[in-house]
């Protein structure tokens, strides 16, 4: 185990816990906030990022058999987002963009909800309320502030909520999340950015929205920030658990940057031969998340194969979970068209959905 | 019953408001300290606290988003955006959040923002400060646009619009604050609900129709035009989203003829969408094509020329002569 | 003249445009080294450099206010907006600068900017990607707004949207992208000009108003209808503002009866100013109330849901039979 | 002369050449950039100081006696615009908000041009390109996106040029100016961002707006910054020649904060006595940018009685102009309403214009 420290984030450097090849480093102001994380925990952050992983695969698969219109893979973020979202609390509130899987997944998603939207059933998979995650956000880096105001009435409540926002590297260069970050320092909000920099926007590399190290931004609007290596899961929940304790404690907001890669295509419609680098690539799945955790369990003897026989058989049994729900899902009724678009119907709306009615009735009855 | 300007009718309003619900939360530019440049929140930081009447930083973006974010925890957010010309930075925010997320999460999240925009002209201001940007927000679906033109329903409309579990844009028609009336605070409840349109001076000739600040004009303009003989019904809309067309088609119905007038640019205006409608809805009793009086389609122009770009009580005159098929400035011509 | 898809007829457009002025500039998310999530841009920057076609941070209203101090200093940028539904963090810079800027300066700056658009629903998309934002634009004065139906009209369009020293608003139909036509890559010129209107079908009964991606479905109605002998003129406005009103107004002073349709909400869009200015420019000529076939007034819904919102052939048939009284879905109803 | 270093500007600290009592104090990085500086140079920069505040003097006791609707003073701000204006070239292109009459009277405005706007008669004193500065711009930090896509302009064109974008602290919060860094930064525009931080965005403390120095937000976008006096006009001069000497040399972006502070009202429509506190308005009319120059002159025996009665009379001739000009300026005509809207009338615009025409017809000869 060597010996290492990465107090500041403004040198680009990077927090790192577990090295690629598996090996644990100390760093001596990280370590005590995973210092709880027992062999058992280990363990289960590693089915975790499997599991994500096996249904990220299944969706893709069911994406390129017609059964679901997109899919946005996330492959290679699994330790970002299970690291972090693994760190929340149930009444913490999580405001992500479309590619968090696997944050919801930590926030006990059912399966179907997780594939609604990419079925086109919905634009919001799931109840917000029920596990305390806002809808998938399309338009990039509008929730930052939406994190913010959450967080602001967190604080009006009184109590230690924290509101969470994810965004990409791509997102950072939108006025809302510089807003966001205005805010929330202005009102100490108890909220937290992170920032997965997965070195892509779509085809556009980081280096285009991005001249320093994105970490860096926060501090100039007066918020601490912390840039970790997003691949590490240990790091991740140590630099969450550093932002989540700040917030709650009523030291306002912290920006996090994990520093991970998008392995896969933006989404299915997507085709990256056309602008990623294989070389890049290659370097990076050196770099794997599920790999390196995967190494430290082997190098800790925790890597049996009853064990890893177990999390496959979990991972298959979910990913058949996630197919059988996906193809059993109900499409929308035609008139709910119609519906939630205000509390109550307003005057003009019922009357359009009322012609609209007479309209399908024209069709019945053969006309 | 106490007489207050329109502007201080707001204020009493949104007191009200602050006071009847714990959830109920103003912010803006300049609303604490100095209660809002057009002092429509004087007093509420000092009374309230900087915790429920906010000063934010000076983005609009910003203040909806974090609005939106507010009512996602149960608030009820009162975003004022400082004048009409400065809601487009926070255009994105309530056009792919604000108006959707109630659908979006199929009913699941509520949105009862209120955001309320001092709007219009006449006050010889610079560019950007004299705006009437209703038709963006009334052509959203999921958004509620209302606009007040007295104090009464000034006081009553915002009390409403904070209640109403749906985004409502409130427009306040800004050269109208110092108008002053009487107002019975102690109104509570929905009627009359704010979604309806009132007849505000009763008529056989012809429908003026109209909405917040031009409803002043429209009033002094029926009674000019019923010197000269005809008898003018003026319409304040109060709600622009949605319309109560049933109180403009039952008037069409009588009348026959329509004008519609407000402040803001023609050309796909909310004036298009009434005589749209009501040329649907009244087909076989209109006497003459509807008539519209506004805005000009060009950019809100210099304090010098707004005379000759605001609709006034003549050229609401000229229209009514047209629809009246009376001698008017485009007698002779056609169509 | 070759035949090409739609999407292919706007690469080539642009092509053009660059080889022909050194001062136009692409500019866009992911229009460089991708050509473009539609490919609409595919090869150009290869063919022109990194400095003609800039792959931009993914921010819009950076996109467009830096393509404003381009202008400025005498470039022509042509903006790309990836998606419809992600021009709103734009639309401060497009309201305030882009569409004011000459009329602020009297003239002396001109904003020659092409903003190019895909856009409308019907290819199963998530939220945000199937939107029809153009009343938006339509309603501001400053901006022209345009749309192409098809490859001929987008090549020749585009190039003329960018030749214009006016800002354009350039809303091209993504479903059609992939449409094949012959396309004359030689015509030069104004004519016909980017703002008139064409009559893509002739007709004696209805005149059936659109434009963009409907333009092909009105087609097809008028087809449909002419077998259930209605003779529908079908007019592609091609201009949304101005509009051609000279081409619409003759038409129905023809048949006396006037469909409009559009993917766009109702309340508030295109149609509902074509149904009021025809109206008034036609009203001895109707022979029913003009009609509108639109999209709901609902947030744009679920890919599952979309074909019970957007317009489609029987809809239109629907109030084409409905202007010419004969048996449709309201048929008994009043008004 | 005592000597200082002022490299840094993330701890806050502030360049000065000049300190308030008028002593001349050495700054190791900065003297370079004003050497050139002379007898001559100071008591021109003097003079321009005090005609600029003249100026604003006299517009404001043209909107008080209702020749004019609105006037924005400058009044503190004197050396932060004097100091920079001075140093631009005349091919520069000024983005401004709309305090910055200072800057305008650099670029050689015509007098009735500055007031124009403000007597409402148009929404542009002057044409852009006669002075090289774009219009005033009344909506918050727009204009530093105009300033990056001019420079961007120039980098193509491949001339030394250089965009200047003036914005106040409170427009920090906005977007824009954060995506114009984001965009200055990725394309390396010679570009200058220069913020005017005179503690108030009407009635909001800067403190609202940052918690963090505003010159430290540049940094962690990519881009230098200084953090100078801004009412030590040789420490703005000195800071604006480094920015202009890094843009022209193909070195990109930099931001400046001018730290100053606004003395007169937000605008003549504005009451400040209902949120400024009165010792802090004293405290800084100890720093007064104008009576330290002049102490910087005494000592240098340069401020003789000639030479204050030869700049006083010019301030008054030039006072006396403006009122003559602003009393002068015909009204524009009623139909120039209709008129640049497009390059050419459509046909919408000149039916409607044609209609009010015949409507006005109505009006002569008496109906
Ligand atoms: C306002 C807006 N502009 C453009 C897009 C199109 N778009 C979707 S994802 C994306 C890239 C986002 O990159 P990043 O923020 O890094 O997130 P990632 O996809 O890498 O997770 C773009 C440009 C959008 N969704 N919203
Ligand atoms: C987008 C926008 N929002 C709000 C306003 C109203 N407003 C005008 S000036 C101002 C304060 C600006 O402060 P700052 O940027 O510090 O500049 P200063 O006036 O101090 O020079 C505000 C809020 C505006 N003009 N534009
Ligand atoms: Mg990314
Ligand atoms: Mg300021």
């Amino acid at each position: 185990m060597s010996t290492h420290d990465s107090s500041s984030a403004d040198d680009g450097g990077l927090v790192q816990l577990l090295l690629p090849d598996g090996e644990r480093i100390a760093d001596a102001g990280y370590d005590k906030w995973v210092a709880d994380v027992d062999d058992d925990q280990l363990k289960s952050l590693y089915e975790d990022m499997v599991v994500v992983r096996r249904i990220d695969t299944e969706a893709t698969a069911l994406q390129r058999q017609g059964e679901l219109g997109l899919w946005p893979p996330l492959i290679g973020q699994e330790a970002a987002q299970i690291g972090s979202g693994r760190t929340l609390r149930q009444d913490d509130f999580v405001f992500a963009s479309y590619r968090e899987n696997g944050v919801a997944y930590c926030r006990g998603v059912e399966y179907t909800d997780l594939l609604r939207v990419w079925r086109g059933h919905t634009h919001s998979g799931w109840n917000p309320y029920d596990i305390n995650m806002a809808p998938s956000q399309v338009i990039i880096g509008s929730q930052t502030l939406h994190a913010t105001g959450y967080a602001l009435g967190c604080q009006q409540d009184g109590v230690d909520t924290v509101a969470i926002s994810y965004f990409g590297d791509g997102a950072t260069s939108q006025g809302d999340p510089n807003e966001a970050m205005v805010f929330a320092a202005s009102f100490q909000a108890p909220v937290i950015f992170f920032c997965q920099n997965n070195q892509w926007a779509i085809s556009e590399p980081v280096g285009l929205q991005a001249r320093a190290p994105i970490a860096s931004r926060a501090p100039g609007f007066g918020i601490p920030s912390m840039r970790v290596d997003g691949n590490d899961v240990l790091a991740v929940m140590a630099a969450t658990r550093i932002a989540l304790d700040r917030a709650r404690s009523g030291n306002g907001p912290t920006y996090i940057e994990a520093v991970t890669y998008r392995m896969g295509p933006h989404t299915t419609s997507d085709d990256p031969s056309r602008y990623v680098d294989v070389l890049e690539r290659e370097g990076w799945q050196a770099k794997d998340p599920i790999s390196r955790l995967e190494a430290y369990l082997q190098s800790r003897g925790l890597l049996t194969d009853e064990f890893t026989g177990r999390v496959n058989a979990t991972a298959d049994d979910v990913a058949a979970k996630v197919r059988e729900g996906c193809l059993g899902l109900e499409p929308p009724e035609p008139l709910s068209v119609f519906d939630h678009v205000y509390s109550e119907p307003t005057s003009w709306l019922e009357r359009q959905k009322d012609e609209y009615v007479q309209y399908l009735q024209t069709f019945e009855g053969g006309q | 019953m106490s007489s207050m300007t329109l502007s201080r009718a707001i204020n009493s309003g949104l007191r009200r408001a602050l006071e009847d619900d714990p959830k109920v939360l103003l912010m803006g530019e300049d609303i604490g300290t100095l209660g809002g440049v057009f002092r429509v929140t004087d007093g509420l930081q000092k009374d309230f606290g900087a915790h429920r009447v906010m000063d934010t930083p000076l983005a609009e973006a910003g203040i909806i988003g974090t609005a939106v974010g507010l009512a996602y925890r149960g608030y009820r957010p009162v975003c004022e955006i400082q004048f009409d010309g400065f809601i487009y930075p926070g255009f994105d925010q309530i056009i792919t959040q604000v108006a959707k997320l109630h659908y979006r999460t199929g009913g699941a999240v509520k949105m009862p923002l209120t955001i309320r925009v001092p709007f219009g002209g006449g006050i010889g201001a610079v560019e950007h400060h004299s705006e009437s940007p209703e038709a963006y927000f009334a052509h959203t679906a999921g958004l509620r646009v209302v606009s007040c033109s007295n104090p009464q329903d000034a006081h009553t409309m915002i009390r409403q619009a904070v209640a109403c579990d749906d985004p409502v844009m409130f427009f306040e028609p800004k050269r109208r604050y110092w108008t002053k009336g009487e107002v019975d605070e102690e109104i509570t409840g929905q009627t009359p609900s704010i979604d309806s349109a009132a007849i505000v001076a009763a008529g056989d000739d012809v429908t003026l129709v109209t909405y917040g600040p031009l409803v002043a004009t429209a009033r002094d303009a029926a009674i000019a035009a019923s010197d000269e003989g005809v008898s003018v019904e003026v319409i304040d809309l109060r709600s622009l989203s949605p319309i109560d067309f049933a109180t403009v088609e039952a008037s069409v119905r009588k009348t026959g003829r329509l004008v519609v007038t407000h402040e803001a640019s023609q050309f796909g205006g909310i004036g298009a969408e009434i005589a749209a409608s009501i040329t649907r809805r009244c087909f076989y009793y209109l006497e003459a094509a509807p008539e519209r009086v506004t805005g000009f389609d060009v950019p809100y122009p210099a304090a010098e020329l707004e005379d000759h770009h605001l609709p006034d009580l003549d050229r609401m005159l000229d229209a009514v002569d047209r629809v009246m098929d009376r001698h008017n400035s485009l007698s002779g011509r056609e169509g």
